[in-house]
């Protein structure tokens, strides 16, 4: 079966995030009350697996292969089965 | 007769751009981005860089920057408004021209001579050159490949938008010249009133023969020239 | 203290005999943060503990220096009014943990020292190591190449400062511990010169980034071996931030230029603490920090991690007295923080103060001071014996055209081309000699007709074999390098990465290392004004070769006359100065084709070196050369074959002595130089390399589109073409 | 209150994504059998509002002002109340 997949790769906590900080600063002009703000990369696939849970196996061990484990957390955001 | 070269935080060629002017005789001043006018300018020139750090997405950030009203009233007043590669991804990020910029096909940026074609020799910027002109001028950027949907990339030609094409090199091989794979091998374009410009080469680093070209200096003339008619 | 370690010195790795020196030196037992203070400024990286004695013995003295080492940059004076500052630092550990942001935040970091001179940076230059390309180590290498150059590029690129040369070399030593270290040159009037200096009662402004728990303990960590333990050390990783970094710049330069300032520093290693209190010291004063003001990035940060942090992009302003409003207004006008964080005291202590309670104060003297160790060196006698290793049975290459195309194809020497195209090479309108295009790169002055060359250099296979030897060449190489284009070399800085100088094997190489630069130096008439000292390069399994970065800077004071490496008149004569034979031992030939690396490198004859560059220098000036090129590592053929390739011009040759002909072809030695001549110039140039007593052969003529090469029993021939496609794919793999 | 919105910010379909490309070809390198694969960014951030929907409106002026309408999409992935 093939599933779709959503990934989310961001910085780890503490580490500097200049595009996060610039992001910020203009929405901060714009007059949004945004703070806080991190930017990190969000990866979709589709995958083949047997099953759901074999799809988020996959999800995780793509994400353990992509991330920077020196800056970077990932997250298995979403696993959806295709029609 | 005075050209405002806009200073967005994290422009770097904005010194480049200035002395290009100062070379063929135009004044020219720096504009931070902070200001809310251009009064006393006849002309705008966004120089290239790293507008806050092309931090999001190349020129993303830029076109919120208080200047940019007044860049857009200028452009509306007919004046020449002119954007060289950063300058280009603010002026198509803030809806000044069409269709947008993308990251190179290679993924990488690219600093390197390439060649180009000059599609149009009747605009304030390229009266001084012969038309199908091939220029020998530098690139530097990550994201230049030109985008656009069909419809739009229809128009641009149909108005005949599209002033540089890169081209191969004279006396060489036909294929590989286009360096970001932009689309239509498009290297700049103007709207259609023919008044605002943006191109990803950079005209102010070919200005001179000790720079390896001089093939810019005729973009820089020819701008002079037409302020001269509008002044 | 007799007997078990107090659990503090075990916690920071601080020895005993240094504890005891604390000790004396406080008149007290020192509180935690104290003694991690002493461990941070007592490291290699801050204090030089076991360099400064050997670095005592190089020259620092020239007439064209305005500073010499001991500030942030060296200066020398170009004339007219204008000043260069420029310096050499080392980022390898950082780059080893993460490459991308370990090259950004050197390449930052060098930037910042030079701007702290009151220099606006003009140009950029790396010099890189990295382990072999081939076999299954060769993934890793590929990974760290790509994330080095691209931390380079995303630096140099975006804050907008061209990176228009250096060096990258590929050996197996290098495997785990890769080498970067980048150099960069500003631009500066000589009046406008500033140093790290405070006067009494004026307050120290911090001015940019704020702090966050990045790299704490950097400096220390850089200044031990990698280990396991490394991994550990992860999580503190510095992230470069250009942009931050440009709007840095141009209020440093902006506050200079409208003279609101005294004084200046930057923040590099070791952060507040080294760059606060070295301050104080050079003042002859004490300073007190307040903690409390500093711009913090994170809540409940403790006085240890503010103390170490090594956050980017941050600087420190002294104002003069009056102007503290208009630099806070021109900080502001930028959206950076400007902060009075400290101010200057009589008292010469370095007090840091947090919650309204003193939680540190130490003599300023004891931080700046740390002891220095002179040491036992020997030689590794392995090495001793690869050098006396015998050469003299190496059989021939059956297909000497084929052996051409391997070395022009090999790491070492094949096009740089993926690497400096990632680079912008351009902005700012000053470079004049592009990368590719010559031995070394040349940035005009604008508005005068001067130009400065610059070119860092070294070959860490001759340092491998003989440290002392190695160490000439590479000074004697770079110098070369900017000759060749037409600069007078003016003084270098240079990177000195070497193993552990606790062991005897490594004490030796620094210290062998030293003595070779300091020979070269008085021999060649070249000043060091600055540089840096990366030791430890060093694991239980490996010690990289020591490598003597090298980094020329010269003056050209007529822009006009100049030379760049390419043929590019058919019919002008080729002329070779020196001699046509090379050495086989140590060189690039002996280790691709034959998987040797034996033999003392090439002897030096250093007059004769001085005198063949100021040959060339004064045939550039006459106008009558304007190709020049040295002939380098992979010997004659290949440095023809280097010529051939920026215009895909050929020549005609013929190359005249008995040798065998891989020694004609392939071997090295210095002071060789190639350059070009119409033949109505040929006397007079002729005439001036006689006048000197220097060796030459005029080897035949430029043209066509093959190089051809004639040896007294064989006739060689490559089409141009072919010589590009060997040399130019084999790293375009690698950064497609 | 405060908020913290997620926002995914992609480009459309049928455009180029040769970030995607790169990323595919290094996972069919490492035998992971992903197909489609598509980069795109994600923002992270904290907001004031008074009410979810606010939040979210907030999220989506934002996505709004920080896509490119021309060759992206952008889609308002989570919003969810802090303590
Ligand atoms: N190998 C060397 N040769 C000459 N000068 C050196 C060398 N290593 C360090 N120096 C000089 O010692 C001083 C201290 O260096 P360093 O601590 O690296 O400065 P910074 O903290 O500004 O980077 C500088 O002036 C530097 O130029
Ligand atoms: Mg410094």
């Amino acid at each position: 079966m093939k599933y779709h997949i959503t990934l989310l790769i961001e910085l780890k906590d503490g580490i500097l995030d200049p595009q996060g900080r610039a992001v910020e600063g203009v929405l901060q002009g714009l007059q949004f009350k945004a703070q806080n703000v991190r930017v990190g990369r969000v990866l979709e696939m589709e995958v083949e697996a047997g099953s759901e849970a074999e799809a988020r196996a996959t999800a995780h061990s793509i994400g353990k292969a992509l991330a920077n484990p020196v800056m970077e957390v990932f997250v298995v955001e979403a696993v959806k089965e295709l029609a | 007769m005075k050209v405002a070269v806009i200073q967005f935080p994290g422009s770097n060629c904005d010194q480049d751009t200035l002395w290009a002017l100062r070379l063929v005789g135009l004044k020219a001043e720096p504009v931070w981005h902070t200001e809310r006018s251009l009064e006393g300018f006849q002309a705008a020139i966004l120089p290239g860089g790293f507008s806050y750090g092309d931090y999001l997405r190349a020129g993303a950030l830029a076109k919120f920057s208080p200047v940019m009203e007044a860049v857009r009233r200028l452009a509306s007043g007919g004046y020449p408004v002119v954007g060289i590669c950063n300058g280009f991804q603010v002026l198509t990020e803030a809806g000044l021209l069409p269709g947008a910029l993308l990251a190179n096909t290679n993924l990488h940026f690219t600093c390197k001579d390439v060649y180009l074609r000059v599609e149009r020799t009747d605009l304030p910027h390229t009266t001084g050159y012969r038309p199908h002109q091939v220029l020998k001028m530098p690139i530097a950027h990550g994201e230049g490949r030109y985008y656009a949907d069909a419809e739009t990339l229809e128009r641009l030609e149909q108005n005949r938008q599209v002033v540089f094409r890169y081209a191969p090199a004279p006396e060489e091989a036909e294929e590989g010249y286009n360096p970001n794979g932009s689309l239509h091998d498009i290297a700049g374009i103007v709207n259609e009133q023919g008044n605002v410009l943006g191109l990803m080469p950079h005209p102010e680093r070919a200005v001179e023969g000790v720079l390896g070209s001089e093939d810019g200096l005729p973009f820089f003339v020819s701008l002079k020239q037409a302020l001269e008619g509008i002044a | 203290m007799e007997g078990t370690l107090p659990p503090l010195l075990q916690e920071t790795g601080v020895p005993l005999h240094e504890y005891r020196e604390i000790v004396r030196l406080l008149g007290r037992e020192p509180n935690r943060l104290e003694l991690y203070l002493f461990k941070v400024m007592w490291s290699e990286h801050c204090s030089y503990k076991n360099s400064r004695p050997l670095l005592r013995l190089l020259p620092k003295d020239g007439p064209a220096v305005l500073q010499g080492p001991g500030e942030n940059a060296g200066v020398v004076d170009i004339g007219e009014g204008w000043a260069v500052a420029f310096k050499i630092e080392s980022h390898n550990h950082p780059s080893a943990v993460e490459p991308v942001q370990g090259a950004a935040t050197g390449v930052g970091g060098i930037i910042r020292d030079i701007m702290a001179m009151g220099a606006r940076p003009i140009a950029l230059l790396n010099s890189l190591r990295f382990g072999k390309l081939e076999g299954p180590e060769g993934n890793r290498t590929r990974f760290l190449v790509r994330g080095v150059v691209e931390g380079i590029a995303h630096y140099g690129n975006a804050i907008g400062v061209p990176t228009v040369g250096g060096e990258v070399y590929f050996h197996p030593d290098y495997q785990d511990n890769p080498l970067v270290n980048a150099m960069c040159v500003g631009l500066l009037r000589a009046d406008e010169l500033r140093r790290s200096r405070a006067s009494l009662g004026r307050p120290v402004y911090y001015v940019g980034s704020k702090t966050g728990r990045d790299g704490i303990g950097g400096a220390a960590f850089a200044s031990e071996e990698l280990s396991e333990e490394s991994e550990s050390k992860r999580p503190s990783v510095q992230v470069g931030d250009p942009f931050m970094g440009k709007l840095t710049l141009e209020v440093t330069l902006e506050a200079i230029r409208q003279d609101l300032v005294e004084g200046v520093q930057d923040m590099g290693a070791a952060g507040l603490t080294s760059s606060l209190s070295e301050m104080a010291h050079k003042s002859g004063l004490g300073l007190e920090l307040n903690l409390d003001l500093v711009p913090k990035r994170e809540a409940g940060m403790n006085p240890l991690e503010l103390m170490l942090s090594e956050s980017q992009e941050r600087m420190v302003l002294v104002p003069r007295a009056g102007r503290e409003q208009d630099l806070e207004a021109l900080a502001a006008r930028y959206g950076l923080d400007a902060v009075p964080v400290a101010h200057t005291i009589a008292e010469p202590v370095f007090r840091v103060v947090a919650g309204g309670q003193t939680v540190a104060e130490v003599p300023t003297h004891a931080l700046a001071e740390a002891p220095t160790y002179v040491r036992e060196g020997r030689e590794n006698p392995a090495i001793a014996a690869a050098r006396a290793h015998d050469l003299s049975p190496l059989p021939l290459p059956q297909n000497l055209e084929e052996t051409l195309l391997r070395l022009l194809a090999s790491p070492n020497l094949c096009s740089r081309a993926p690497i400096f195209e990632r680079y912008d090479h351009q902005v700012g309108t000053n470079t004049v000699l592009v990368p590719g295009k010559g031995d070394a790169a040349i940035l005009r002055v604008k508005g005068t007709r001067r130009g400065i060359a610059v070119k860092v250099d070294a070959n860490p296979r001759y340092s491998k074999l003989a440290p002392r030897l190695g160490a000439m060449h590479a000074l004697a190489e770079a110098a070369r390098n900017v000759s060749v284009v037409g600069a007078r070399p003016l003084a270098y800085t240079d990177g000195l990465n070497c193993g552990n100088p606790e062991t005897p094997e490594g004490y030796f190489e620094l210290s062998e290392t030293i003595l070779g630069l300091a020979e070269a130096s008085k021999a060649l008439g070249l000043p060091v004004v600055s540089g840096n000292v990366s030791l430890y390069n060093e694991g239980p399994s490996y010690r990289i070769p020591p490598t003597p970065m090298v980094g020329v800077v010269g003056l050209l004071e007529n822009l006009e006359r100049r030379a760049e490496m390419g043929f590019r008149k058919a019919g002008e004569l080729v002329v070779l100065v020196g001699s046509p034979e090379g050495h086989l031992s140590a060189s690039e030939y002996l280790w691709v084709v034959h998987g040797q690396e034996a033999g003392s490198p090439p002897p030096l004859e250093l007059a004769q070196e001085a005198r063949a560059q100021a040959a060339i220098r004064e045939l550039i000036e006459q106008v009558w050369v304007q190709t020049a090129h040295d002939v380098a590592e992979g010997g004659l053929a290949v440095a023809l074959a280097e010529m051939c390739l920026p215009y895909g011009l050929g020549a005609t040759l013929e190359v005249r002595s008995p040798a065998r002909p891989d020694a004609l072809l392939f071997g090295e030695a210095p002071s060789r130089i190639l350059f070009t001549v119409e033949p109505a110039r040929l006397q007079q140039a002729v005439r001036a390399l006689e006048q000197r007593g220097l060796p030459h052969q005029i080897l035949g003529q430029v043209g066509g589109d093959r190089l051809t090469l004639l040896l007294p029993k064989t006739r060689l021939e490559w089409r141009v073409a072919a010589l590009r496609k060997a040399w130019a794919t084999p790293l375009r793999e690698v950064l497609p």
